[in-house]
């Protein structure tokens, strides 16, 4: 499964991306967050207020009851701020 | 209609966007743009866009689509900066072209409204004094987005 | 917010007269235009733009001045074209600047819906086969300009 | 009096401009035209049918009932369509 992070996301979990292999009991959006955010202090810093966090499940934006699966490319990001 | 859909670090030229939509063609009633500039509130020194490299094609792609499902139109240009933007310039332009003008001018509205809160860029503020802070999202764009809304 | 108004028959370049409203600041946030076009409709060889000169530059400036009294305007352009323009040839140009992208489209729609109600320029139609008409005013125009009336 | 004509206006009257003194009865937009359908067949033609006329008086639209004076300029033409 690989892991995207951008803006402040990725600032704070300190990488761009990263591959991970959490266990099946992983399997949604949500459960993959609270996974990760076990994975380092950055992670947690991160993911400690899911409120602000957007995700996205193959390059579409998902909330947390989306499934994930082993080949799916998930990214974590802050609201969008384009334009 | 294939939309065209930049995203790129350089500057755009809306006359030649402009120009290519309209090119060897008689059938253009109307063509309506719009381009976002970095402004300089108070000390900013620099806008850096970041977005996410697939999704964001994907995703206006996609928007672009459902305008020309909307509205009738001829043509279509999505050009977004990122990077590094000193203050004044453009970061983004919408480009729509119809055989009417209210279509293109309502594309072209949707088309900004949706960027703003749709599609996966993140800028951060840099400013004089050496501090960065990432822009938050606005309610008010969301407001924005909201009103296309199929009732 | 002084308007650029002009009336011509020479083209209008959209990057030249975009780039006037933004040189040298950065208060600008958005840039809305509309260019209106001469459609091919079915035979059309040319269409022919005639308008009451002095009138004009007046109407336009008064209706310029409105738009800058409804939204925080920094710039705005209007370039109309007059005499005889082939199908696919531009005719018009409304050019707005604000620091907020909203004001800078809905101001620019509403001078397009303006100019084809307010301003006195009358299109005649020549076709191919040698006739001629003179272009009537739409119904849909004046309800295109009355949704801008003050409730 | 300086009258101007425009568009289809123009054509059916022929010229583009005349300079009038109407008589002093000649006291609004309304009358005007009534003065001036008598001045020829192309001003008849013109003014056949004043639900199609709009009108100027210096450079402001201007109604029916609008008073017109010796040193105005007034202008004839149809519905716009400029834009």
């Amino acid at each position: 499964m690989r892991v995207l992070y951008f803006a402040w996301v990725r600032q704070r979990v300190g990488m761009a991306e990263e591959e991970v292999a959490p266990p099946e009991t992983v399997r949604d959006v949500a459960g993959l967050i609270a996974w990760l955010s076990a994975r380092s202090p950055g992670h947690a810093s991160a993911f400690a207020n899911p409120r602000t966090i957007r995700a996205a499940v193959n390059q579409d934006f998902a909330g947390p009851d989306h499934p994930v699966a082993a080949n799916d490319e998930i990214a974590f990001f802050p609201p969008v701020t384009g334009g | 209609m294939t939309p065209r859909i930049a995203i790129q670090e350089a500057p755009f030229d809306l006359g030649a966007e402009s120009a290519r939509l309209t090119a060897g063609r008689t059938d253009v009633g109307g063509l309506a743009s719009f381009v976002g500039l970095c402004r300089a509130d108070d000390g900013l020194a620099a806008m850096v866009l970041e977005h996410y490299p697939g999704m964001t094609e994907r995703a206006i792609d996609r928007i672009a689509q459902e305008a020309a499902g909307r509205w009738p139109l001829l043509g279509c240009t999505v050009i977004h900066r990122v990077g590094r933007l000193p203050p004044g310039a453009p970061i983004v332009l919408v480009l729509t072209a119809s055989s009417h003008r209210a279509a293109a001018l309502e594309s072209c509205a949707f088309l900004i409204d949706w960027l703003k809160t749709g599609a996966p860029f993140w800028k951060r503020e840099e400013w004089a004094d050496g501090t960065a802070r990432w822009v938050e999202a606005k309610a008010e764009d969301d407001a924005a987005t909201a009103r296309w809304a199929p009732a």
